[in-house]
């Protein structure tokens, strides 16, 4: 059992090594040794909760076995406690699905050995990330991670606009990890350790001026991974031209590893979270992301670039709520991280689909595939339900924890911005929804067929589990993620099992206590009744069908018998469909100062980009020094 | 119980669906006149509506010229049974002064059996308050014969 | 025995029948009033029921273009979000089911059916609904801003004086507050909020100013436009009931006390309440202004009734 | 922000609504009303100047040999007229008069038709008996 998550981490890696070397002629064997390995690490992955999760305890794992002697580490530590493999857990389940999903989706591409070699690494320092103990081991994982990302967002070159995304994700995740390197180094300069539990340690309340800057330069690395405003343009393009698969795994795993890092960062290793400024500057920056993305969102014309500045704005949600430093502000966050990859993950599934079905994710192309691809649309709605927050499904549970937390920490402001947040992204999906499954269907796409079984299979898993999560919100919360919650916040437990006991007895203050998520405080009237009221209705109307003097509903019989024909205004029906950009013309006419100001910021140019980077990064380290002690 | 209340329903709220086919508009606001506070048809139950598709009575006016003629067959195919036709003025009845001009493509009768037409031109909204209550009644024996 | 309840509420007293009643009859004292401030004699107060009745006669048409099952059901999932509304909101001192967070959950519990019309048109597959949806769209982002201020500054008023200045989000709160202190409508400090929630109630209903989706004259009834017999009926259904929820949730935040203690005089004043709360907002508006264009409602509403609300958060906010 | 007819509308909620009764109480058409035609036969001598003023046409003549004269039956398709009531002022007899009566909503069309037939006598045979010697009778005439 102490040996999982190493071997999780390795099994991936070696998945990767293996295809290259095997799978580089033959398909079958590539997909095989792809779908060994995630499972392998899956069944790794879930089997650790039960120790961690539930029993509490903290797996640590002493690369080459190099324990440290007179208390200081020297070796590297994989340290798991239940706040990492909660995200661990988010990261297998994205991978799995992801590949079950890439095997059919990417039969038209050539060369998918470098798919699954590329993804795989993605997946295995992912996965790494979450699970070290040690800062300089999250930079590699980082660096790994971003290197694969750019190399999968340009894997299909011959798309117009990949090579210039691949481009700008490798500038500006450049400039990330440097920014995390240099955060390293200076810490490392400071205390001359890298383990993280040590460095927690150390670093309780004698923050130096260099450990400050440290945090700064710290914060805006790993703020740049997990995308958020002001470093966020390369997401868009990224998430835009890399297969779906991928951009479900980077909405999915790679954004959430940004946050795991600035919760490992913020909570456990420099204890910020009782800086009131601290609180402040991440509220600040949630709030803005959470409005650019969506704002951005509701004036894009592709579904898949919709979905990414979406993953922006629910990220600007996590953010938010991770900056609430109540308890149950960071259960609202870990609650929407669990849930926002769960939605998004399926929302990009339908864009594979449908980009698979028809060859273009143009919301001015498309229309009408509802007809021709039933459980697409039929999982889509369940995904843009979700997200956008409405009731039965998963989306409104957390978004509700979330307007609480921020609520009763008296920011109003921040709970009218969210809410007015969600009700945009509830326009943005009913405008893909209108552009692509409803209204009428072009001529082009008469012979779509749906998408074969195995693609499938993973979005109605992810259906399945976005309901779930929405139905049972207690059941989710006592099992995932209040231990997460009370990881993070008594960190004194996670320096302990690493550097021995008594290590951290000054910081051992008594464990925050957790308000367990019930539906007293989730307000959530019990689902399980309401899935009753459903039952109950249901039966009514019928009754009422059937007893009052109904006639069936006429269905349409072929031929071209008029009746059935759509009213337009007495016209022939010819090719009119409300789509793209058609659509919220009252919205955009009056926004549209605020929208041509946003056109202009995102101006496409890297080094434009570039200095929005470095710009926030100095507003960063200006910040802390300004306002922390 | 309930069939007969829908079937009295039929009776009390008929909705209007108001189709020009070229009129010279002296019926067109002789019928939007009915339901002003002089004349009120909603106390009866009449509504106008947007859509054939929310209709029971369909108003005709205009003697069907040739452009209104394929529109006139498909909107009046749109509109869900039971439906009744009912004809404002002498136009829709027989292309009055318009009769044999190149552009005017007949009377109504040639393309849909006419239920109620209410002569004049235009006719009283007295006149047209009376046709429709003819037009209910025939409303009501379709709807029965219907089912 | 629990079971039992649950099916007398949701089938008969505060669920469907019961708001399918009340909400039919306040749709008719509308469209009466309305007609007398026309000086016209206007239809019998149960017109809406005849409506009801004779579109569950008439036949069903399904579009060619349209998907069938959305179509068809989609009415039926705005119907049942809005009668699970019906059961949170309280009236006087009855509940039928009440949590700690009620007034979030009725928030997107209310907007289900407006979903519910926007999947149901656009599943029509008619250009007509296409616009009419985009529309509906603005409608709720425009109101949701003003209605989600006035809400907050309700939960922070009752929350400063009950539960030790948390906010609280639970209408059953918020009654027992006006049980002690006195209607809502009487703190002078709440004034604002509740003439912004009088001009929120039409647009939430869709009724004349704001009903840019469902336009007769220029998009001929918007997402509707394809919908004939059961499911149209259905839909003017959820019209109505939609109409008695948003009064008698004003009547609830602002109006509630003590009330009588027996049940029936409890509901019959919080019905006749609500008849004067649509006479009110929703007739009054109707009978005199016409039809605002697209951007102008998104301008109206985040201009004058968010200034109102805001007004009154901020007085909130210092105590008052 | 000013409300337009606000004043106004609350002040006629109150007052009786303007609204004729008309199904229960008839209401009479105006003086001067051009509503359904009547068709005086008596009157009519057949001059036939009412169907060449009437615009549309609907007034049609069928003229058939009776042994007293012809049997003229004149009807009018009230369905095709604009009543515009040129014939009225054209008939030199005055026999088509346009009544106040306004109620022309029908169900099938042949209540539209207002017919009338009336024999117009031939004129009066002349008393002396039919020519029969041509020669002969002249020079008695004319002696």
């Amino acid at each position: 059992m102490q040996h999982y998550p190493i071997l999780s981490i390795v099994t991936l890696f070696l998945g990767a090594f293996l295809t290259v070397i095997f799978g580089s002629k033959n398909e079958t064997v590539r997909k095989f040794i792809a779908l060994v390995a995630s499972s392998i690490s899956l069944i790794l992955v879930l089997m650790l909760i039960k120790p961690v999760m539930i029993e509490n305890n903290v797996i640590q794992y002493w690369m080459g076995n190099w324990r440290p002697i007179h208390d200081w580490a020297i070796g590297i530590g994989l340290e798991v406690d239940s706040l990492g493999l909660f995200f661990g857990i988010i990261a297998v389940v994205t991978i799995f699905l992801s590949i079950v999903f890439s095997f059919r989706y990417t039969e038209k591409d050539s060369e998918t050995d470098k798919y699954y070699v590329l993804f795989l690494m993605l997946s295995g320092s992912v996965l790494g990330l979450v699970f070290t103990g040690d800062l300089f081991n999250m930079f590699v994982m980082i660096e790994i991670m971003t290197f694969a990302a750019v190399g999968l967002t340009a894997f299909r070159n011959y798309q117009e606009g990949a090579l210039e995304a691949a481009l700008k994700y490798l500038v500006l995740g450049s400039i990330g990890s440097s920014l995390v390197l240099a955060g390293t180094i200076t810490i490392y300069s400071q205390v001359h350790t890298l383990n993280m539990a040590q460095i927690s340690a150390l670093l309780f309340n004698n923050l130096t001026p260099s450990t400050l800057f440290a945090f700064a330069l710290l914060l805006a690395g790993y703020s740049l991974k997990a995308f958020v405003v002001p470093f966020h343009p390369a997401a868009p393009d990224a998430y835009m031209s890399a297969p779906s698969s991928i951009s479900m795994a980077f909405s999915g795993m790679v954004n959430k590893a940004g946050v795991y890092a600035i919760i490992r960062l913020v909570y456990v290793l420099y204890h910020a979270m009782s800086f009131k400024s601290i609180q402040l500057l991440l509220i600040i920056i949630g709030t803005i992301t959470m409005f650019v993305g969506v704002t951005m969102a509701l004036a894009q014309n592709d579904f898949k670039r919709l979905l990414a500045f979406h993953s922006i704005s629910q990220i600007g949600y996590v953010i938010t709520a991770v900056g609430v430093s109540t308890a149950l502000g960071l259960t609202a966050g870990l609650y929407h991280a669990l849930n926002h990859t769960l939605f998004k993950g399926l929302l990009f599934l339908t864009a594979g689909a449908v980009f698979y079905a028809t060859g273009t994710t143009d919301l001015n192309k498309l229309g009408g595939l509802a007809k021709k691809m039933p459980q697409t649309a039929a999982v889509f709605l369940i995904g843009a339900f979700s997200i956008s927050g409405l009731p039965p499904f998963n989306g409104f549970v957390s978004k509700w924890l979330v307007y609480q937390a921020t609520y009763q920490a008296n920011l109003a402001p921040v709970t009218i911005v969210a809410l007015l947040v969600s009700v945009m992204t509830l326009a943005s999906f009913i405008k893909v929804a209108q552009s692509i499954f409803f209204g009428q269907m072009p001529k082009e796409f008469e012979n779509v067929k749906e998408v074969p079984l195995s693609m499938r299979i993973p979005m109605w898993i992810m259906a399945i589990l976005c309901v779930l999560t929405g139905i049972f919100p207690n059941f989710v919360t006592k099992y995932l993620i209040s231990p997460a919650v009370s990881a993070a916040l008594n960190v004194g437990k996670y320096i302990d099992i690493m550097m021995g006991n008594g290590y951290a007895e000054k910081i051992l203050g008594k464990p925050v206590e957790i308000p367990a998520v019930d539906y007293v405080l989730a307000g959530y009237w019990n689902p399980v009744a309401w899935l009753v009221l459903f039952a109950l209705l249901l039966l009514a109307v019928t009754i009422v069908a059937v007893a009052g003097g109904f006639n069936t509903a006429s269905l349409p019989v072929d031929g071209d018998d008029s009746k059935y024909e759509v009213f337009f205004g007495g016209e022939a029906n010819e090719y009119s469909h409300v789509k793209g950009n058609d659509l919220f013309w009252g919205l955009k006419y009056d926004l549209r100062h605020y929208f041509g100001f946003m056109h202009d910021a995102h101006s496409g140019i890297i080094n434009d980009y570039a200095l929005w980077a470095i710009f926030t990064t100095t507003i960063f380290i200006v910040y802390i020094f300004l306002l922390v002690p | 119980m309930l069939k007969e209340l829908i079937a009295k329903s039929f009776e009390k709220s008929p909705w209007l669906f108001h189709l020009n086919t070229g009129s010279c508009n002296g019926c067109d606001i002789e019928i939007v006149s009915v339901i002003t506070p002089r004349y009120d048809a909603e106390r009866m139950g009449f509504k106008l509506t947007g859509t054939p598709r929310h209709a029971d009575i369909v108003l005709v006016t205009g003697p069907i010229t040739s452009q209104s003629k394929d529109r006139l067959i498909r909107t009046l195919a749109q509109v869900p049974d039971p439906k009744v036709v009912v004809a404002i003025g002498s136009c829709p009845r027989s292309t009055n002064v318009f009769n044999g001009s190149y552009s005017v493509e007949g009377p109504l009768d040639k393309y849909v059996p006419i239920d109620v037409s209410v002569a004049g031109c235009p006719p009283k909204p007295e006149a047209i308050i009376d046709g429709l209550a003819k037009a209910i009644e025939i409303l009501k024996e379709k709807r029965r014969a219907m089912k | 025995m629990v079971v039992l309840s649950y099916l007398f509420y949701v089938l008969v007293f505060p669920g469907l029948l019961f708001s399918t009643i009340v909400g039919l009859i306040l749709s008719g004292i509308d469209r009466k009033v309305v007609a007398r401030m026309q000086k016209r004699i206007g239809p019998p107060i149960i017109q809406p029921f005849y409506d009801f009745f004779k579109l569950l006669g008439k036949e069903t048409i399904v579009p060619r273009t349209a998907s069938r099952k959305t179509f068809l059901y989609a009415p039926v999932i705005g119907l049942l979000a809005l009668v699970t509304v019906a059961l949170f909101i309280p009236m006087f001192k009855f509940t039928a089911i009440s949590t700690v967070a009620d007034i979030i959950v009725i928030i997107y519990l209310l907007t289900i059916p407006a979903v519910a019309l926007i999947i149901g048109g656009a599943a029509s597959g008619s250009p007509y609904a296409g616009v009419g949806i985009s529309r509906e769209m603005v409608a709720i982002i425009s109101y949701e801003l003003p209605l989600v201020i006035v809400l907050l500054t309700i939960g922070k008023k009752v929350g400063m004086a009950l539960n030790n200045g948390a906010i609280t989000f639970s209408l059953s709160q918020i009654v027992n507050y006006q049980a002690q202190y006195g209607p809502m409508i009487t703190k002078w400090s709440l004034i604002p909020a509740a003439i912004a929630l009088l001009l929120i109630i039409p647009i939430k209903v869709g009724s004349v100013p704001f009903d840019i989706a469902e336009a007769e004259t220029e998009i001929c009834e918007g997402p509707l436009v394809e919908y004939s017999g059961v499911p149209l009926a259905i839909f003017k259904l959820n019209h109505a009931i939609k109409m008695f929820i948003m009064t008698s949730l004003f009547v609830t935040l602002f109006l509630s006390g003590k009330g009588t203690g027996i049940l029936i005089v409890d509901i019959l004043l919080q019905v006749i309440l609500s008849a004067i709360v649509v006479i009110v907002s929703i007739s009054t508006l109707k009978a005199i202004t016409a039809r605002l264009k697209v951007e102008q409602v998104l301008k109206f509403f985040w201009t004058y009734p968010t200034a109102l609300a805001l007004l009154s958060l901020i007085l909130v906010w210092m105590g008052f | 922000m000013k409300f337009p007819y606000l004043k106004e509308a609350i002040k006629s909620a109150f007052k009786k609504p303007s609204t004729e009764p008309y199904p229960k109480v008839n209401k009479e058409a105006p003086e001067g009303y051009r509503g359904k035609i009547k068709y005086y036969p008596e009157k009519c001598v057949n001059c036939g100047l009412c169907i060449r003023v009437c615009a549309p046409g609907c007034i049609t003549r069928t003229i058939e040999k009776v042994e007293e004269g012809d049997k003229v039956t004149f009807t009018f398709y009230q369905g095709q007229c604009t009543f515009c009531s040129l014939c009225a002022d054209f008939c030199p007899r005055g026999a088509i008069e346009l009544t106040k009566d306004y109620h022309l909503a029908v169900t099938d069309p042949k209540d539209l038709i207002v017919s009338g037939t009336f024999i117009k006598k031939a004129p009066p045979k002349p008393p002396v008996q039919p020519q029969n010697q041509p020669a002969a009778k002249n020079q008695e005439s004319n002696a």
